[in-house]
């Protein structure tokens, strides 16, 4: 017994020195060189093996990570190119109305879908319908309030007629909530079938989906509908891409490292430099629309008083937290309506507010917040300066944002701030449980877009007979509302992005919302698989062109 | 008794014959290290096997007798010190062997006997493989001849139907074939020398007569015998030659004759002596130990004092149980009895006739199906436990395994306290003087008041367990097997303090065990049980001399005595060794 | 006869070389109690302090297990959340003792139907998956020390149910529980002077271990994301935090699981000793 | 304590609970059946009623999860969920139609996936069975080899054998597995990164779970191994020649590995706690992880269907565990 107890109380240590020992050894290695050959020529056929984070209950929805997975195997109207420009896809030509309230969409002749059905104007028609109908959230959301109806002129032409006019119409249809599937699948196969492997004309079909591990997307060989954006026309190089779901980031660094994956999706910001160094491809795209930020309870709590707003604001340093952090991959966002890579954002609302502990102690102390109690928060009439910050841990934040938050509340402290962060469990938070009045002073998120029109969809006064939940500040301004309308409708592109911009500081200046980090979506790939890159409207990844050198 | 005699005579002839050594041992001794210090158990024994002879190793628990069985088949144990001037198996030196020879040696050489086959068997698999094991082991024939083997050896060793009970486990098998199995198994191949372990300990007193009987064939058929006993009277019947071993040493050897007939030193005979039997009635068993039971008044049992009907009735008692497989057995069938005031009721029984569960229902801890019990002549049984309480203080019991029947948080003032009736004593001080004077009763130093019940030595705990039995003052005391589990001269010792309590105290004794010895000893009556049926009973000295049941002169002749004129009177000195606390 | 005697020579000796051991144990959980008291006789730095120019920082003098992300000294965290960690433990097993202490007795002592019952209800608890009940909790209750004790505590508690059951079965038919009926004593003081005692004796040492097991399963759970809010510093929720940055700051999960290792081996090992003094029936 | 208690069962087959109607076999058979019938409803029920305690509106959660937000609903948003999956009955009726199904064999339609129960559950629950039945058998193989070694040796020995017993059983799965994953996987890489179903991916997430199990598994079986050791018939099969291995190997521990049964029978039944923290380490699919993701979407017909299966997975090892405690020990068949 006691031999044995002194024995481990020796070996304890020992242990402890030999595990560091075995980890020292372990420390990252795999460098060695993992360039292809000078010389190495390009493969044809193969199997991509991808390391992707989050998997899906289906693989076409409005879910950001859905609209990654449907890329891959539904065609859009059109596609959005690197600068951001329009270009054809399914649609060979487009045109607006001059009374803008309606457009016509010429299809390219031939495509069909992978069930053989042609990709004609009635199918078009039939998905925009099913679209507004709730047949994918999100695209609801983006037609809802201008989509009326959706006819089909001839074979190959669409009309679809708008309630008000709603220019950003074509540049919003490249996101992949807009895929087109087979009319004859959505209205023949089950439900269960459509989730699971949806028929579009994609450059891939959906294999066998193993849960938990993998999703094989097979090569459609009679693909002829790339996007005019695409590297080449015709089918993909490769045969398969083996879409594995590695929920843990370091893990799929690890994957990517050991070679068992070709090219991994998020690269954490630890991981960036290294992978790096290593020899390893690696993208980034900062995604436009909302940023991850942090929005005010305008409607209950203490910052319904604007100086409270500001005084949070102003008693936090983010650009050094996500610094820290974020090992300058991530960057940091000052502008709370949209992120930089957003057309029309606005550089005076990002630099509106920036870390003035004096500043921040004067609007508290102003605003009657003056006693402090032993902890150092602040007390007014016996009650605490509370700041209820819930956050869906996991699924919006990931570990890197919940170091940040956890920076904002060490440093809203320093001001007197007592922030409760609240990591919610997924369930809690989708139940919606914490999104009511009663349910934040602050929350916390981003919302992916092609442009600053994101700002309809969050700021839209959310009104008995028009309500509108994303409006998470609860702020109902009638005039903020009519600004982003007129934004929304402006036709000339200078224009429209004046009033955005003007949209952005409206919002700074009242501080109902302020930036934290850009959402990123990285890409990390080995070097003997070239031509991956990211689609511009959400920043997925494209299979298409890639292929194998060696 | 002069048959005896006679085959001393011919063991005598038989040494003049001088057959060959089989195994010498010159000057053994054995030690046991700890922490760098060895502490000997077995100082200096010399001795010579001849073939077809027996020696006996006689003495009591941590004599050193095991040990040096033991070490006579080099399994001593780990941390033992082994020398010896000579210690010869033939012309094999045992002094100086491989593992792997001892191994060779063992079982094919030297087949081992230890007590108990329910123990001593694997209880997990059937006999029939454990001796195929022994045959196995040491490469004797191939699967099919083995099996026959094994059939051959139950058969000689008078199991019945060998084939079925070769498939039985052991706790299939009642004592007898169990023990014959294991003698089997240690005969498979045909040793020159056997060593019996404690052959007969635990067994009934007919299956350990079956037993002996075996052995005596074995040594007719020219085997060579070691028996280790802590009971003369076993090995009487059996030994050649006689090692009486106290604390490690051999204080007296010589030929059985000699020891039993003229023992010279006195622990020997304080050990024959120690052996009760019918005709040890009435005398002292044990030499006066150190701490003699101080007599005090202080019995106060006045309340049913003027009562003078029998104690304890029994009227026609039956108990049923229900065994797993749903048949039903009746442990207790049909049993009635009567215990007068003072008197000592023997209810003698090998296991499984019932005497037990007779006692546990007498002390209405188990209900009887049919019949009642009555106390003082009042109702007992029939009444419920509330009612009876008052009366518990009427008749305490005392088990055979007094640590079990004793709560371990519990030390020795404590469990006293406990049992002394409520309200009896007005003050804590007088009680805790109640305490003291029940330990003088028993012969205990005041000291052990504080002691739990694990640091005591067995004999210690009896006599605690006697003094709780006394402590209400009851008319009757239930002793359940009481002395069963103890040395043959702690056993002497406690029996002596029963009389004497008795005499004081005017105590009923309902007095169950297996041995007969112990009941012919102390019992004014008799009942004989088999399998839950009185068969016979009566006045103890008619039924130990003109028994009337076939069963009772079979148990009286399965009985190993030594013939009194073998005990030597009086003998006073009493070796250390066999006074308390050292056992 | 000499078996018992030479048993208490032998356990007399065993005691005697235990109490290396046991000291050895008793003392690392000691200081683990004062770091859970007073924090900052132990600790060097302000545990929530984030310093942004020392992020994960390998260990070294100043900071003896590194720092974290955000350059918070990491040792210091992990004396701080001793308290929360072994309130944890404490509390589960606690509540886990309690728990079973009750139906163990109702499944021992009462009636054939309300003993059936508890059985049952005992069984369902067995077949009921920790993890969904941990799921659960923390989805109603949200992620805090009081749910990972409930759900540890009742994950652990039919385990220790059985256990107790069987406790008082085998005191109910010890034979000192007879004797004591023989003297007449009524069962409810049988119930109180034997049975209870000796059924929760062994239960110290069960309690013992159960703490170091517990504060295995919390961080367990605090591991896939059921943990105690940020920026508490309880073990399992260092781990959670540190598993982003293994390959690079492994000592950010080394360490904290190592502290928890060393703790449960403590406990175990105490709770061995007592159990087999208990066994020998000593008390001090 | 044995002694009155052998004299007792010598004496007469186990006192009291002598019942003269059927016999106590049979009873005990009955009883295991409504046992189990009982624990499966029992647990169905838990888990349902706890579904139904969580907070929010199921309905919202389903279409949030649908879309990735975390907002409120509008009504005409969640009308035609709840019309889809009859989340405005009453709970007694969602209660009952539950019920029902689970008679019919019928586990539902997952929210999520759109698709019965039955299909996610068998598509997973191999992964699970088959890293537990490796985790079982490695832990056996090492327990066995670890105490047949180290049991009953020198003190040393022992104390190192125990010891280590002590810390293995001690040792934080998770923790285990990552340095198993850093040292094995990424290190040296000796197995692969991403468990997935392949035969050499399983071995580090079954040593990450046998490793611990089979230092508990030690633990219990040491005191008894050590205990049998000194048991008569083993000096009697000493006396026979028999060797050290073959002794500890043939006959000690068949008498030693009793708890160890009764450990594994527990492991078997706490797979899926267990299991996840693997699975999620090395990424494998299984029960676990579905658990949890259907937690996360309250997708209700997947929860309390895992929980079903994990309730009569629980029973089944009950009743095997009864079996090989009587093929172990043949004395237990009465009793």
């Amino acid at each position: 017994m006691t031999l044995m107890h002194t024995h481990t109380t020796k070996t304890a240590p020992l242990i402890a020195a030999g595990i560091v020992a075995m980890l020292a050894l372990s420390g990252c290695s795999a460098g060695g060189s993992i360039a292809p050959a000078a010389d190495a020529k390009q493969l044809t056929g193969g199997t991509v093996s991808y390391g992707h984070q989050q998997e899906p209950a289906c693989v076409y929805g409005g879910w950001i990570e859905q609209a990654y997975l449907s890329y891959q195997v539904l065609d859009n109207l059109l596609s959005l190119d690197e600068n951001h420009k329009i270009v054809p896809w399914l649609a060979e030509t487009w045109q607006a109305s001059d009374d803008q309230l309606s457009w016509t969409f010429t299809l390219k002749d031939g495509v069909s879908f992978t069930d053989g059905t042609p990709v004609n104007a009635e199918a078009i028609a039939y998905n925009f319908d099913y679209w507004a109908n709730g047949g994918n959230s999100t695209a609801a959301v983006w037609l809802g309030g201008y989509y009326e109806s959706a006819e089909a002129i001839d074979d190959l032409t669409v009309k679809v007629n708008l309630a008000k006019p709603y220019p950003l119409f074509a540049e919003n249809l490249t996101q992949s909530y807009f895929g087109i599937q087979s009319k004859q699948a959505l209205e023949t196969r089950t439900e269960e079938e459509n989730c699971a492997a949806p028929i579009g004309s994609g450059a891939f079909t959906v294999g066998e989906w193993n849960r938990g591990e993998n999703i094989e997307l097979i090569r459609n060989d009679d693909y002829n509908s790339a996007p005019a954006n695409a590297k080449h026309e015709g089918p993909s190089y490769v045969e398969k891409v083996d879409w594995k779901f590695i929920s843990d980031a370091t893990t799929r660094v690890s994957a990517l490292r050991a070679g068992e994956a070709d090219a991994i999706y998020d690269v954490p910001a630890i991981e960036w430099e290294s992978v790096g160094e290593q020899g390893y491809e690696q993208l980034k795209y900062i995604t436009p629309g909302r940023p991850q930020q942090i929005s005010f309870n305008t409607a209950k709590g203490i910052f319904t008083d604007e100086n409270l707003r500001k005084a949070f604001v102003y008693s936090l340093d983010r650009e050094s937290i996500v610094d820290t952090i974020g090992k300058g991959v991530i960057p940091y966002e000052g502008n709370g309506a949209v992120s930089q890579s957003t057309p029309g954002y606005s550089e005076k609302a990002a630099d509106a507010y920036s870390f003035d502990l004096d500043k921040a102690n004067k609007l508290l102390d102003e605003a009657g917040w003056t006693e402090r109690d032993d902890d150092g928060y602040r007390v007014k009439d016996g009650e605490t300066l509370d700041v209820q910050f819930p956050y869906a841990a996991g699924r919006i934040i990931n570990a890197d944002g919940a170091a940040i938050l956890q920076g904002v509340q060490e440093q809203a402290k320093a001001a007197g701030f007592k922030v409760d962060l609240i990591p919610i469990p997924a369930s809690a938070a989708a139940s919606g449980k914490y999104s009511g009045e009663d349910g934040y002073d602050i929350s916390v998120g981003y919302w992916t877009s092609v442009n600053a029109g994101i700002q309809y969809i969050i700021w839209r006064q959310n009104l008995q007979e028009s309500p509108n939940p994303s409006n998470a500040a609860f702020y109902n301004d009638p005039a903020l509302e009519d600004l982003i309308i007129r934004a929304n409708s402006a036709l000339e592109t200078d224009e429209q992005n004046a009033l955005y911009a003007e949209a952005q500081e409206y919002i700074a200046d009242r501080a109902l919302s302020v930036g934290l980090y850009d959402r990123l979506s990285t890409l990390a790939v080995n070097p003997s698989l070239k031509d991956v890159w990211q689609e511009s409207s959400q920043g997925g990844p494209v299979f298409h062109d890639a292929y194998f050198v060696g | 008794m002069t048959i005896l005699d006679i085959d001393t005579e011919q063991r005598t002839n038989q040494l003049d014959s001088t057959p060959p050594v089989r195994l010498s041992v010159d000057n053994l001794n054995v030690g046991f290290e700890r922490h760098g210090s060895v502490r000997p158990v077995v100082k200096n024994v010399s001795f010579d096997l001849r073939e077809g002879q027996c020696v006996a190793i006689v003495g009591e628990s941590g004599s050193g007798k095991s040990v040096t069985a033991r070490t006579l088949v080099g399994l001593t144990g780990g941390n033992a010190v082994v020398d010896a001037d000579a210690l010869r198996l033939g012309d094999e030196n045992l002094t100086a062997l491989s593992p792997k020879r001892w191994r060779s040696i063992r079982g094919r050489r030297i087949g081992f006997i230890l007590q108990d086959a329910l123990v001593s068997l694997d209880p997990l698999r059937p006999v029939g493989k454990e001796i195929e094991e022994a045959l196995k082991l040491h490469g004797w024939g191939d699967r099919t001849s083995r099996k026959r083997k094994v059939i051959d050896l139950l058969t000689s060793v008078g199991v019945p139907s060998p084939e079925n009970r070769s498939r039985q486990r052991p706790d299939e098998l009642s004592g007898g074939l169990r023990q014959r199995a294991l003698i089997a198994s240690a005969l498979a191949l045909d040793p020159e020398i056997v060593i019996a372990d404690e052959p007969t300990t635990a067994l009934d007193v007919t299956v350990q007569a079956q037993v002996l009987q075996l052995l005596e064939e074995m040594k007719q058929r020219g085997t060579s015998i070691i028996l280790i006993s802590h009971d003369l009277s076993v090995v009487a019947h059996l030994a050649d030659h006689i090692l009486v071993m106290s604390g490690g040493e051999v204080v007296e050897q010589g030929s059985a004759h000699e020891i039993l007939t003229a023992p010279k030193h006195p622990y020997t005979q304080s050990l024959i002596n120690a052996v009760p039997s019918r005709e040890t009635r009435g005398t002292r068993l044990a030499p006066a130990t150190g701490v003699a039971p101080v007599h005090t008044a202080a019995h106060a049992n006045d309340e049913h004092a003027g009562f003078d009907g029998p104690v304890l009735e029994a009227e026609g008692l039956v108990k049923n149980f229900t065994a797993p497989d749903g048949t039903l057995t009746t442990a207790v069938n049909n049993v009635s009895f009567t215990l007068g005031r003072g008197e000592t009721l023997g209810i003698v029984g090998e296991s499984g006739s019932g005497k037990s569960t007779t006692a546990r229902i007498a002390l209405a801890l188990d209900t009887a199906d049919a019949g009642t019990v009555r106390l003082l002549g009042q109702d007992w049984s029939a009444v419920p436990e509330t009612k009876r309480r008052r009366l518990r203080k009427q008749i305490s019991v005392v088990y055979q395994d007094p640590l079990s029947s004793f709560d371990p948080r519990w030390n020795v003032e404590r469990i006293l306290l406990d049992s002394l009736p409520a309200g009896a004593f007005a003050t804590a001080t007088a009680r805790r003087e109640r305490v003291l004077a029940l330990l003088a009763q028993v012969g205990l130093p005041d000291s052990v008041v504080h002691r739990f019940p694990l640091q005591l030595s067995g004999g210690q705990r009896q006599r605690v367990a006697i003094a709780r039995a006394l402590a209400p003052s009851p008319s009757i005391v239930v002793l359940d097997e009481a002395v069963s589990a103890l040395d043959v001269s702690i056993q002497a010792q406690i029996l002596d303090l029963l009389v004497d309590l008795q005499k004081e105290f005017g105590l009923s004794y309902l007095f169950i065990s297996h041995d007969l010895g112990v009941i012919s000893h102390l019992s004014d009556r008799v009942l004989v049980m088999k399998d839950g049926v009185v068969v016979e009973s009566g006045d103890a000295d008619q039924i130990f001399t003109r028994p009337a049941h076939p069963y009772t002169q079979e148990l009286l002749g399965a009985l190993p005595t030594l013939d009194e004129s073998h005990t030597v009177a009086g003998a006073s000195v009493s070796p250390s060794s066999s006074t308390e606390g050292q056992e | 006869m000499t078996a018992v005697s030479e048993r208490t020579v032998t356990a007399v000796a065993r005691k005697r070389r235990i109490s290396v051991g046991f000291t050895a144990s008793a003392i690392t959980l000691a200081i683990f109690v004062v770091a859970a008291l007073a924090p900052n006789i132990l600790s060097t730095q302000d545990p929530l302090a984030m310093d942004f120019t020392q992020a994960l920082q390998s260990p070294s003098l100043a900071h003896w297990f590194g720092t974290d992300e955000s350059g918070r000294d990491l040792f210091s965290r992990v004396v701080y959340g001793t308290r929360e960690s072994l309130a944890i433990g404490v509390g589960a097993a606690g509540l886990a003792i309690l728990v079973a202490l009750v139906l163990g007795s109702i499944a021992a002592l009462a009636g054939r139907i309300p003993a059936g019952i508890v059985n049952r209800l005992i069984e369902v608890l067995f077949a009921f998956p920790t993890l969904l009940l941990a799921l659960l909790l923390v989805s109603v209750l949200g992620a805090s020390p009081i749910t990972l004790v409930i759900s540890v505590g009742l994950g652990s508690a039919p385990g220790y149910a059985r256990m107790v059951r069987g406790q008082i079965l085998s005191s109910k038919n010890s034979g000192y529980v007879e004797a004591a009926r023989a003297l007449g004593h009524s069962r409810f003081t049988i119930f109180r002077q034997h049975i209870l005692p000796n059924a929760l004796r062994p239960l110290i040492a069960i309690f013992t271990m159960g703490v170091g097991q517990s504060i295995v399963w919390a961080s367990g759970m605090a591991f896939i994301g059921l943990g105690v809010a940020p920026p508490s510093s309880e073990w399992g929720a260092l781990l959670d935090a540190g598993r982003a940055y293994i390959t690079q700051a492994s000592w950010l999960v080394v360490l904290p699981g190592f502290v928890i290792v060393v703790l449960a081996l403590a406990a175990t090992t105490l709770g061995k000793h007592i159990q087999s003094s208990l066994e020998k029936g000593e008390t001090a | 304590m044995t002694h009155t208690l052998l004299a007792r069962k010598a004496d007469a087959p186990a006192p009291a609970r002598g019942r003269l109607t059927v016999s106590p076999r049979t009873r005990s058979v009955i009883d295991k059946l409504i046992g189990a019938v009982v624990v499966l409803w029992g647990a169905a029920t838990a888990a349902f009623l706890a579904q139904i305690a969580l907070p929010g509106d199921r309905a919202t959660t389903i279409l949030n999860v649908r879309s990735g937000q975390t907002q409120l609903r509008t009504p005409e948003e969640l009308a035609p969920i709840n019309a889809e999956y009859g989340l405005q009955n009453p709970i007694v009726v969602q209660y009952l139609d539950y019920i029902g199904g689970l008679l019919r064999g019928d586990l539902g339609i997952s929210y999520q996936q759109h698709r019965p129960v039955w299909g996610i559950i068998a598509e997973q629950v191999g992964a699970t069975l088959t890293l537990t039945a490796v985790t079982l058998v490695l832990a056996w193989l090492i327990m066995v080899f670890w105490v047949t070694l180290t049991a009953g040796r020198s003190s040393r020995i022992r104390a190192l054998g125990s010891g280590v017993d002590t810390v293995t059983a001690g040792l934080p799965p998770y923790w285990l597995g990552i340095i198993l994953l850093l040292v094995f996987a990424l290190g040296l890489g000796w197995f692969p990164v991403i468990g997935g179903a392949g035969a050499n991916g399983i071995v580090l997430p079954a040593l990450t779970l046998a490793i611990p199990l089979a230092g508990f598994m030690g633990q219990a079986t040491r005191t008894e191994f050590e205990r049998s050791l000194d048991a008569p018939f083993i000096v009697t099969a000493r006396m026979r020649g028999m060797g050290d291995l073959s002794i500890r190997l043939r006959h000690v521990l068949r008498h030693a590995v009793l708890p160890a049964v009764t450990l594994s029978g527990w492991a078997i039944g706490s797979t899926i706690s267990g299991a996840v923290i693997a699975e999620s380490l090395f990424t494998r699919p299984g029960i676990g992880r579905v658990l949890i993701a259907a937690v996360d979407s309250q997708d209700l017909p997947v929860v309390t269907g895992i929980v079903v299966l994990v309730a009569a997975a629980y029973v089944i090892t009950n009743l095997l565990v009864d079996l090989a405690y009587i093929v172990i020990d043949p004395r237990m068949k009465n009793s």
